[in-house]
């Protein structure tokens, strides 16, 4: 057990850090810092795109493919380095993070050349077709049908929840490809274009008054019968490998916005006098507190390399993060007081502190609710009975 | 001694509740929303055919002569459809009125107030300067203040009367996060003021009718949440059995209804203890705001979580109960602020 | 709505109050105040009878009984002047609140007249045979069996927290009196002498240190065939009657004694200067919002005649009680820091704060736990689907 | 960085795990209990047999020559059963004097301290006074004081040594709420104390392996709680159902394991910070100790809860972890305390 770095770590930081640094002060100052996702889009693929020129935008992949075969140290490294460097959201998240992970797990080689190096150069973003409206987090519920013709899958359904669909390439659907079948069997997962006219999204504006989740409509949507994950019915088998990368490394950069947010809530505390309060500083401690032992669990859970094991840190690192950041919204509201809940402008559009209090509410739904956390939580992690299914 | 609702009282409630049910409906309100924030033709209806607008106006002054037990029921009411209305602006310059104000301002505001035609917001400023009739200084988060007419503002122990039309008088009206209550900002610039009759009356009907306001508006928000949340979760069915049916979904329920029937006590106890002129009626308050806050933004937190994905949509109603509690929170003094007026009761009193 | 006495009240008040000071000042002096609920039992049963000499036991009884037919302001007014004249804990708490009404609303004039008047005059101190070890606090799943032999009911079971058995001389059994009868059918509510070979009293030595509690063993115990309230059969119906009686004016005084724990936190905070700590005034102040609360629920609860209802206020008592008690015993903890930890003797036992701390674990239990409370508010409060049982 | 334990590491945790598990039995703590809280044949086995009761002591001097990760270890193994052992008391003893004992010192005391021949107790006062080689002054809340041969005690800046049996040493031994480890008033008039080399080093490592120790016993017991209780769940039949099948009862255990989980990274975050000597090695330390605690007092008061009536019997060991969780957050500075700490590092300094 060791938590300092190398040598040949503190070298790795000096480059990424100062790369990072120099294109945060130079041609990319302009989107330096913005912290809503869906802002500047054509810029952000710029920058996924000079990431990628210069062999940052997947470090954790092999250098076959793109990437660095960076350690676990290097990733942290350059986590913290991308955050004080400024740099803004990776908007290829869900690409770079998930279906590239997935990709190399179950992908053939020829899908590995054809979807990865659209990734790791930044030309094609993706978004995540789970959830359906009447299914929510019970992915082994899904209705969205596929069915082969004419060497294609056509697929009819509808997704919701999908994450920056409105400006994403590639989509993955989970669909029941076997007519007929229940639950986790029979389900295929399928890679598609979002560009067709059978893909349809429309966005769902949120409580904080902007749209980065959607509904997307399949309607006949179509891809080739060999842009598929696995076998035909091995669906669900790759969905839960993808959820667990959901639990890698990109916790850390999850982290990294973490760390920025509450150093936000603390410079607001110092300006307006609440750093005084006693009670206010109970709760910055425990803000404090909790925001290290994420690092520490997320260290844990990344130096067991086996993902597919249940691991308690990596098990309840969602809940664990989802309370964090209610928790950090609601003290941003207590710290600023009043003032927080006036905008800064004729919109109904609010600062980085006001929307966590906002969006974190939704924190706790997506990805599986708390209720559904503790479920898995109790069940998998305890040996708990499982929760019986009604009669569907 | 009799804790319970004469027939009068729950004629009222009924009324009151049924005219919100039928005519605050969520289109209604997201209309207003989208404008300033008051429904004009609720407001209209609630103050000249329901006739509540003066619920504790005394009947000489045009009022229906009763107390703020009544009062409360209306506002109860009014917030478990967090109805866009100014009536806890009118209500606190009303009751301000009948309590300190002069025969001549009595006069001139009360029936406009209880008739609907004039709005009225409140606010306060500790460095605010008054002399000569004249009054400067900004005054921060007037509820609705953008739409006011009146002005009964709190400077100092001073209370003081401007109009909103006078000469020297600025209002900027803000986006606000609860869209059925927006804040302003009044700047006065050797605006025309006059001084009520006895400004420790006006100024502590402005705190009691403010607080009761809140905390009664939250107790019905509050049981709103838990009631619409209980109807979804007999209907919503996931994993193939209705969600309600999951025992912790039906905890959390109960948690709610635990803290709902204590805010029921904490609003109706306070009420009456202003109305009986009781000696916990200081304590009684600071126990109703802080408790009912907390409930209604506990209630309207697990009403979000417990619709799941669609509970945080713009389209759904629930953040409208959400955004409302919390408004509730930081109005008139936080929860911590108001803890600490109790313990100050308690503790530092001589033993 | 109205919360001020009237003048009557107020001479009641006077009356009351007259009276209890003077028995605390004088005859009764040694006993006042004392905490503990199993101290000095002879002295309390002369105390108890005391009360009775001067019609002051049983005050909400009917005047044919004893009692004083008392308003629910009346009654309010002798628990407050109760507490304020440091009158100890009524022995015989479970007698007049709860066999007595309870035998009031089902008996039969001759039950009447055998029973109360041994209650109203304190010669008979009663304890309640509900739980059984297995069954919990399931009512429906006592095994505890009853037959009808040569004109006796005769009883064979065990049953658990019988609190304070060791110095009863009466008990009300739930038992299975219809063999093989399952659920809430077949019980029925016998009323039987301790003092009989068939009965033996087991302490339970609690967390405390204390043995309030009891286990009691039923071999062949006996009570005479008309030792019944209700008919066979009618059980569940009568114990249920019970539990509403529970949540009756018995309250108030539970509540006096809140009141009293509650003042003896502050009296210590101020005392040791934790009276200055922001965050312990906090606490302080949300116990006395909670308690106030509590007398308004209970008033809530009470001015509804029909106990039958359900009534939100009196569905939610117990849990709000039990959860504010804990609550108090955990900031009394706080308030006295590592001091509470120190016993004052060489015994191991505790003083009115620190035993609150100890003994409040047990209240979220006994009565049905906070658990067992929250189904029954989802289900009778709120109309959610009952919780399915297993099959037994 | 490898956040993760190495071989070695693995095979102490293992083996103290195993240990207690075998030897610290309820009878055995129980007999303890009722005498001065050391089952002394446990502490005999562990320091002789086991050889672990310095496993923080440098070779040289007779030590393991580990680091407080695998001292965490050892504690944590001891929480888990509520073992009643010295353990904190020689190891808060040793590390102060490796740290800034004189070479006499360590000479005398080590070896018996790692033995387990002798025991060692720590406690503070801040006015107590120090001249010529004699010590005067009240030092309260010794952990298991009572049954110390050495003492070592912080008087303000200075750190002493003292012998129990020394003249002018009165040491009372109260019942204390956790009788596994009963505190005692040392009183001191005149008696003779030898002062420590390095007064700063000696009252770090007390503070340092108090904290950590407190931490990870606190880690274990919590673990412990929920292992138990889980286990009760699956065998307990309410309802005509297994109580863990009840879906409130599962999220209740769950809700322990996520705390469970932090409390884990948090006790070896700050073992090894101080291992490494990091930067974050004070801030680690005292979120150890206020999450550790606060995590297992919730756990133990569930382990109750969840047990139903028997839970709250001292029959039932769930109260011989309750108590020490009690005693646990109140030991060393309380969780607010620590907190209040946490926030003077994070908002105090200059930005």
């Amino acid at each position: 057990m060791k938590l300092g770095f190398s040598a040949e770590d503190e070298a790795f930081r000096a480059e990424c850090a100062g790369w990072l640094q120099a294109q945060m002060a130079g041609p990319f100052a302009d989107i330096r810092g913005i912290p809503n996702l869906c802002d500047e889009i054509p810029r952000r693929k710029e920058w996924e795109q000079q990431l990628a020129a210069d062999r940052w935008s997947c470090i954790g992949w092999p250098a076959a493919w793109g990437g660095r075969d960076a350690t676990l140290a290097q990733q942290v490294i350059f986590a913290e380095e991308y955050a004080r460097a400024g740099a803004p959201n990776r908007i290829n998240h869900i690409g770079v993070e998930l279906a590239g992970p997935t990709i190399l797990a179950f992908g053939s080689e020829a899908q590995k050349a054809q979807y990865l190096p659209d990734i790791v150069a930044g030309r094609k973003i993706w978004c995540q077709g789970y959830s359906e409206p009447g299914a929510g987090s019970d992915l082994a519920n899904v209705k969205t049908k596929a069915r082969l013709e004419d060497g294609d899958w056509v697929v009819d359904g509808q997704k919701v929840w999908t994450s920056l669909a409105h400006y994403s390439d590639m989509i993955f659907v989970v669909a029941r490809s076997e007519e007929g079948s229940k639950g986790p069997k029979g389900l295929s997962f399928l890679l598609m274009d979002m560009d067709q006219p059978g893909v349809e999204v429309r966005p769902i504006r949120q409580i904080n008054g902007e749209a980065e989740f959607n509904e997307t409509f399949l309607t006949e949507a179509r891809c080739p019968a060999d842009a598929m994950l696995g076998a035909a019915g091995d669906g669900w088998k790759v969905a839960m490998a993808l959820l667990a990368f959901e639990r890698g490394v990109s916790t850390l950069g999850q982290q990294m916005q973490f760390r920025n947010e509450l150093d936000a809530v603390i410079a607001a505390a110092r300006t307006n006098g609440k750093a005084a309060d006693p009670i206010i500083r109970q709760r910055i401690a425990q803000a404090e507190i909790g925001l290290r032992l994420m690092r520490y669990g997320a260290l844990r859970m990344l130096s067991n390399t086996d993902l597919s094991d249940i691991d308690g840190a990596a098990l309840t690192y969602k809940i664990q993060w989802a309370k964090w950041r209610r928790d950090l919204g609601e003290l941003a509201m207590d710290v600023l007081g009043q003032e927080a809940e006036i905008a800064a402008s004729n919109h109904y559009e609010w600062g980085v502190l006001p929307n966590i209090y906002l969006y974190s509410r939704s924190d706790t739904i997506y990805g599986g609710t708390n209720q559904i956390q503790r479920n898995l939580i109790a069940e998998r992690g305890l040996g708990m009975p499982r929760e019986p299914r009604g009669i569907s | 001694m009799e804790f319970a609702f004469t027939e009068e009282q729950v004629m009222i409630a009924d009324t009151a509740r049924g005219f919100f049910a039928e005519h605050a409906t969520s289109a209604r309100t997201r209309a207003a929303m989208a404008a300033d924030g008051i429904d004009r033709e609720l407001w209209s209806s609630f103050c000249n055919e329901l006739g509540l607008a003066g619920v504790g106006v005394p009947e000489a002054l045009g009022g229906a002569g009763l107390g703020m037990v009544e009062f409360a029921l209306i506002a109860e009411a009014a917030g478990a459809q967090v109805a866009a209305l100014p009536l806890m602006g009118n209500a606190r310059a009303a009751h301000a009125l009948v309590a300190g104000g002069t025969p001549e301002q009595q006069a001139r505001w009360l029936p406009a107030l209880v008739s609907g035609e004039s709005i009225a917001t409140s606010a306060s400023s500790q460095d605010a300067s008054f002399s000569n009739g004249k009054l400067s200084g900004t005054f921060r988060f007037a509820p609705h203040g953008g739409s006011a007419d009146l002005l009964l503002l709190t400077a100092g122990e001073q209370c003081l009367v401007v109009e909103a039309s006078a000469p020297g008088v600025a209002v900027t009206a803000h986006v606000t996060m609860d869209q059925t209550r927006p804040l302003a900002t009044i700047v006065l610039n050797n605006a025309p003021a006059e001084t009520v009759a006895d400004h420790a009356a006006a100024n502590r009907a402005l705190d009691v009718t403010g607080l009761i306001c809140l905390a009664a508006e939250a107790l019905g928000g509050a049981q709103a949440a838990l009631d619409r949340t209980v109807a979804y979760s007999k209907e919503r069915v996931q994993f193939g059995r209705a969600i309600g049916s999951f025992q912790a979904y039906k905890h959390r329920l109960a948690d709610m209804m635990i803290e709902i029937e204590q805010a029921r006590s904490a609003v109706y106890w306070a009420a009456c203890a202003i109305d009986e002129g009781s000696d916990e009626a200081q304590i009684a308050l600071h126990s109703a705001k802080a408790f009912c806050a907390d409930t209604f933004h506990m209630c309207a937190g697990n009403m979000i979580q417990l619709h799941g994905g669609i509970g945080f949509t713009w389209e759904h109603d629930a953040h409208l109960f959400f955004k409302r509690a919390r408004s509730i929170l930081s109005m008139l003094g936080d929860s911590q602020w108001h803890r600490e007026q109790i313990a100050a009761l308690v503790l530092d009193q001589a033993a």
